[in-house]
């Protein structure tokens, strides 16, 4: 890592932490400036498939458990399927999330994984949230594989595929953006 | 309060206890979920020999496999030596389930295989064909639906489904392929599953206020007490309901398809041939039904209008887990079941913005039936009681757009198998 | 065991099961918070037509709402249809609970004004006068203090009160505007209601040990175990408990404020003046009592030196719910309420250098009434009795500095409430 | 973000997992020289409030469930209240820590605001705290808003301002700094 | 079901009902844990006047102490006054333990020696002799073991130990200087304490299964379920249980010590020289005997081959919390005990490569065990059934390599102090 | 803290936080290669013990809980102690990873203290892991006190110390690596 790439990684952190900031503000409106006209936001549902053998890690993979395209995910979103999902927030009617839900998000672990010949990054992050409401607490931890496009000194979200670690969510429902 | 109260006579209203007493959970375990029809799965989803899968009925965790000759079984998924469950994931293939902790072995048909040491350590002592796993007492399908009951002395399912098969084949028997089931998602829910499931079984009364934000903002502001201009209330009978659009003989599907949402043309016209088919194979009038919601007694839930289908499995008196599934026509071309399930997605399940609203209902109205004040006074389901009509062409029992006809079926029925001649 | 041996005749001993014992606790639910005058807030919180607050009364959670005439209600908060609590907040102004699963609508007086689809699909045969919000039997008030209580047959409040309420009038009557409340300040605690409730009551005994870290060094090297030179424990009667400086005829205000942790020059000064205002108001006598800690039955529990009222929510047998508040003086100067405040929640509160400490010995108290063993051995609340006294200037019964003449109080109006020609 | 901008973030983000170590490690003695002499510490109190009109974001701000200043705060300290918060620590019978809890800190997101003309930052960082104890195990997430004073190579806390996600706290109390 | 029917007659089947049932839960609190001689801990974890441990008795909290004298005591760790625990620790050294409530004070032999105010708030009229901590009825050792038990009818420990005496001998009394204890690792597992204590009564047959990740490749390619060529299960009586390979007369400690995995030199010859030690002390026969698994009635469990005793803490009816200690030849040199420490902790507790995976089964069993359907069915212990043996050289009856002669001997012993004569 | 040092900080940083992907991606194999060959590897017990006096912070260490070399650790493994842990996962009978966990580490608070003379690098960091199966979940916070060995641009571990904080594991077994 030169001094460059170190650079970039801190300026994607700050990007990340930003996010995460308005989303745990309920700053929704902002968060889609965030995102790139193209964007896909999946979330895969995950499942216990039977291993036939196990020497080697390599097929240990998380990938096997997740179910997502020709599977059913549990988010498979593209810009205007968000924009609808924040719409809902601003009719006035979306219960699960009124009053509020008290929401913190701690981004860890940012890595660049690469940067494309476009000039877009591949990171990844963990995601631990936690969601508050006086019915309880749920906590949600995760891997982010996200895709950025770079827009002049910022950032757009391109991609975004997230690990849940739930075979059987906890939570009653998914009223928030990972 | 004795148990003739917990519902009155006529369904119309019922008391809060019988959300919130473990006393009456722990009967509902023996003589609801000990006694009915449950779903276990489809056949889509054991494709070949050996393929299995796992799920509960009730809160017993059930092993589904279709052994080497192709046939379906479902055993309790525990070993008959100590009681370990014999299978740990959620689906896979194998025709081997070896117990974990002492290496019993059985086969994907039941029978138990192997025993490490049968002949030095049990001195050949052991009658293996008596240890086999704990065949549930009936399984049956029903268009692809696989169904297990833990009471051998059950009904055949065709009997138990009664009226509700002949709408339920709208969606099942509509096309020569039959159907697949996608999922499921999974996720708890801290209600009691009778208010899970008599939500899915004749809601359509919340609608409009529960899922306000989902709904398109010009049905919002005409009725929103019964936003959905043709459907109506049918109570097929024997705990059984749904909800459905019933088109008007006139109509053409593509009259009632550009009411709906809008899809993208592959999707309409996709649509409209299935229209034809439907018409062929079971005729004018059930092609012009579009099932809304409905509920398979006690604990099948289904959505048809979004495609889903979903298994509320009790967890103790105050919670459930949602099984969802998304239900597609098997011949349908790639691009159709992806936006099928797609949209499916972002309607149900627990991210749909249908569906994340649900959730809270459940829980508050789970709650407010612990409060020992709150317990005095009773629920009400009168909503168009009375005022039942029959038919000609369809069979069961319609009440209006919205109307607690079918909730007052199911918890009759709920009354009925719980407390009339009774006995295990 | 019997019942008659949970709590000593004489009060001076008891059995731990009744800490730990859940059929106990259904039975509270009843039989105490069922018939008892519980807090439910105050009028400065309702400040306008439309106001409205959320608490709790026992486990049942509770609407409190000033209508638009001004006039103060409190209902359970639950929609008569299913249950669904109607009000999802703490509090807010509105005339307006629209429940969000089906829209039946209530106004803040619980009148049910609007039922979605009433004509059409209730057939006008919905008879809204008989299904507006459950109103909790009795609402009353005294001095600011609003209380409900769910037993219609109940003794009036004043009555409920009695010589309790000549005390109370120390914190509530002494000046003309009466009081505010800040707050709440809530956390959970796992210990049962009693334990916390009986330390609130009655237990000065605790303060030199449980709160040494708290006290100020001089204090605690004098006598640790009854550090406060003119307390003494009071016991109005009917359940109700506090502990009290009684400062001597000739000391005025200044002498004993000195006495305790400094004050800002601003405070003082305003402190002096409210003696001068209280002696005019309740008498001389009055004036030179200054409130340590008391507890109204069953489970209003107050630290008046430090300014601080509290409800002790339970949460089952197990846990409480603290909701703790500061009271202060409603026409005192933003700077003293300032101060108040300040100090109060660095006493007081989950953060506060005394109650840090009283957390940990409600939950060891409560953990051990759990052990079949321990629970075979009694409690010991001997401390003072057969030496209580009386005054002919001050109502109700006295011990010394530190007695648990008030625990046994406390058990006794238990036992009474629990067992005595009860049947409900 | 320049080079320089980048050194101070690293700087602070040092300085704030040094105090974490410090307090999980209960050295409160060396916690208290972290603080400016003028610090003021506060925790809020946190409530569902009616909202009237929903659809501007802006109004669905985490402020206005706060309650501090004219209402009832948890904890609204100054040095001298801090100082005495962590004397009573030494008494040997603060019975609350004793014996002491075992907590962990994972401080995230850690931003930089501004820079105040008279040389004071304002940071943000997002705070999860794990208290456990052999009753139990609370946890704890927050956004902390801290202004740090600038002393030569180092900082001191002048302010901090902690959003604390629970409306009831699930703690039986609040022994532990945030 | 009756009572009977929860243990066959000759031990060979059980009803899972015996796992999940709360109410015989509760019982056993009672009939089992208040009647049996539990293990406290180790005469070398208290090694000097006013040395202390805390420990449980079933879901007692209890304090063990060393007085001044140097006696061993054993308390209910509850003030007498409302109960809290006046010992928070683990473990540490003093001879005042005082109440952080309200102060009382008490001596490590237990008695009460202050209580504040005693002669002006307590007017003199406590009687301190009446209310010292509650003695653990009995308390007596067995070779460095301390063992209370709340019965003070119970039968000696040597009585209550029997036969098993014998094998423990083996561990405990093999060198002049006796043994110590490292430890305990402590965590929890949600499985019923019998299920935890059944295996290590009588459960030689899973190793092979559950623990084929740990052993060396070439005993799984032997025999899987029976890979101990020596092993036999002997059962001493009483519910006591073990397994021990029994070498023949004519090998030499070097002989099996090679077939084991490898020990460094040091230990090796350690070993050696403790047989000649041991030979001298227990007889040839017992220099014979290595103890692989084993429990005393009721859960104190061990795996001598790996040098772990173990108490397993009952923690409600689904739960056990594990403490496991190494235990060591007190005597033994440095790198011996560091070896054998890092041995037994990478093999059992925790992280050891045969315990992570007992966990699981564990929890397997105890959560088929509530299945309603599950429960229908008897679990099956004939290994071995009416092929007990005798041996004139060693008390107990013996089985095979693998046999459940132990189970059999648990349960019964559980059905005869649960439902024989009981009335407590 | 020089620009040199900023670079170190960040590439340990990058360092743990692969190390955290591959241990959650179930890579134990090329886990293994980052450890040197002299690595030890301890996670202590910790017990509750009478303090006796308190005035001094200095006496509240947590050290004094930590139950490790002469008493009875929960891990003390070297390097083949570690790969035969890797090597049991590949028999295809480790049950309590069958099917595998679906864990998730959160690396925080990573601080270098110091460089020895052998070019050693001692670094502390905090985690937080969360640990899935259908069972449930389990949460473990923890300190690591690593010392990594440079080898070239990268880094070996040659030691690992975890204080986890816990009495009781509230796990049924520690089948993850920390
Ligand atoms: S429990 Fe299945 S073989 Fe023993
Ligand atoms: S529950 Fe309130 S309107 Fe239906
Ligand atoms: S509880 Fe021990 S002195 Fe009061
Ligand atoms: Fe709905
Ligand atoms: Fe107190
Ligand atoms: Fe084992």
């Amino acid at each position: 890592m030169n001094s460059e790439g170190m650079m970039r990684l801190l300026q994607v952190q700050q990007w990340l932490y930003r996010e995460a900031r308005l989303l745990d503000s309920r700053r929704y409106d902002l968060w889609l400036e965030m995102l790139d006209d193209q964007v896909r936001y999946r979330v895969p549902s995950r499942a216990y498939i039977r291993q036939a053998h196990v020497k080697d890690f390599a097929t240990w993979s998380v990938e096997r458990e997740l179910e997502c395209d020709d599977a059913l995910a549990l988010i498979d979103d593209d810009l205007a399927a968000l924009q609808l999902r924040v719409a809902r927030l601003q009719t006035g009617m979306a219960w699960a999330e009124t009053p509020p839900s008290m929401t913190r998000r701690l981004v860890s672990n940012v890595m660049l994984l690469d940067s494309d010949a476009d000039g877009s990054l591949s990171v990844v992050s963990t995601l631990f949230l936690a969601k508050n409401r006086s019915e309880g607490r749920a906590l949600f931890t995760a891997e982010r594989r996200d895709r950025l496009v770079i827009r002049g000194d910022d950032f757009r979200l391109r991609e975004r595929f997230v690990v849940l670690d739930d075979v059987v969510l906890s939570s009653e429902n998914l009223s928030q953006i990972f | 309060m004795t148990h003739e109260d917990y519902v009155a006579p006529d369904g119309a209203s019922i008391s809060p206890l019988i959300f919130s007493d473990p006393a009456l959970y722990e009967l509902e375990k023996r003589r609801i979920f000990g006694r009915a029809w449950l779903l276990l799965g489809h056949l889509s989803q054991l494709p070949r020999p050996g393929s299995f899968l796992r799920t509960f009925m009730g809160e017993e965790s059930v092993l589904v496999t279709r052994d080497r000759n192709g046939k379906i079984h479902a055993h309790l998924n525990a070993c008959r030596h100590r009681g370990f469950q014999v299978c740990q994931e959620d689906r896979g293939t194998t025709t081997r389930f070896q117990c974990r902790y002492h290496g019993w072995t059985y086969d994907s048909d039941g029978s138990l295989v192997m025993v490490p040491g049968e002949d030095q350590l049990y001195y050949s002592e052991i009658d293996k064909c008596r240890w086999g796993l704990v065949a549930v007492a009936r399984v049956e399908t029903y268009k692809g639906l696989i169904f297990g009951n833990f009471d051998a002395d059950a009904p055949s399912l065709q009997d138990f489904l009664g009226d509700m098969a002949w709408y339920l084949d709208i969606i099942l028997d509509r096309r020569e392929g039959g159907t697949e089931l996608l999922g499921p998602q999974r996720w708890r829910i801290a209600a009691n599953w009778k208010v899970v499931a008599e939500n899915h079984c004749g809601d359509e009364y919340h609608i409009g206020f529960a899922h306000g934000s989902a709904l398109p903002p010009d049905l919002l502001s005409s009725n929103r007490a019964a936003p959905l201009q043709f459907a109506r209330e049918i109570r097929p009978g024997l705990g059984h309901g749904l909800g459905a659009n019933i088109f008007p003989d006139h109509m053409s599907p593509r009259d009632w398809l550009n009411q709906g949402p809008p899809s993208p043309p592959c999707v309409l016209d996709y649509m409209v041939r299935v229209y034809d088919e439907m018409a062929e194979r079971l005729g004018q009038q059930r092609a012009h039904i579009s099932l809304i919601h409905g509920a398979v007694w006690p604990n099948f839930g289904m959505v048809p209008i979004f495609n889903t289908l979903r298994v509320i499995q009790p967890r103790g008196v105050n919670e459930v887990e949602l099984w969802s599934y998304c239900v597609v026509d098997r011949d349908a071309p790639p691009e159709v079941k992806a936006w099928v399930s797609a949209h499916s997605t972002r309607a149900f399940g627990p991210a749909g913005s249908f569906e994340q609203d649900d959730a809270g209902n459940w829980t508050a109205v789970t709650r407010s039936s612990h409060g020992v004040e709150s317990r005095k006074h009773r629920l009400n389901l009168q909503m168009g009681v009375g005022h039942e009509e029959r038919s000609d062409r369809m069979p069961g029992e319609f009440g209006l757009t919205a109307s607690e006809i079918n909730q007052r079926g199911f918890y009759l029925r709920w009354m009925r198998d719980m407390f009339e001649g009774a006995c295990s």
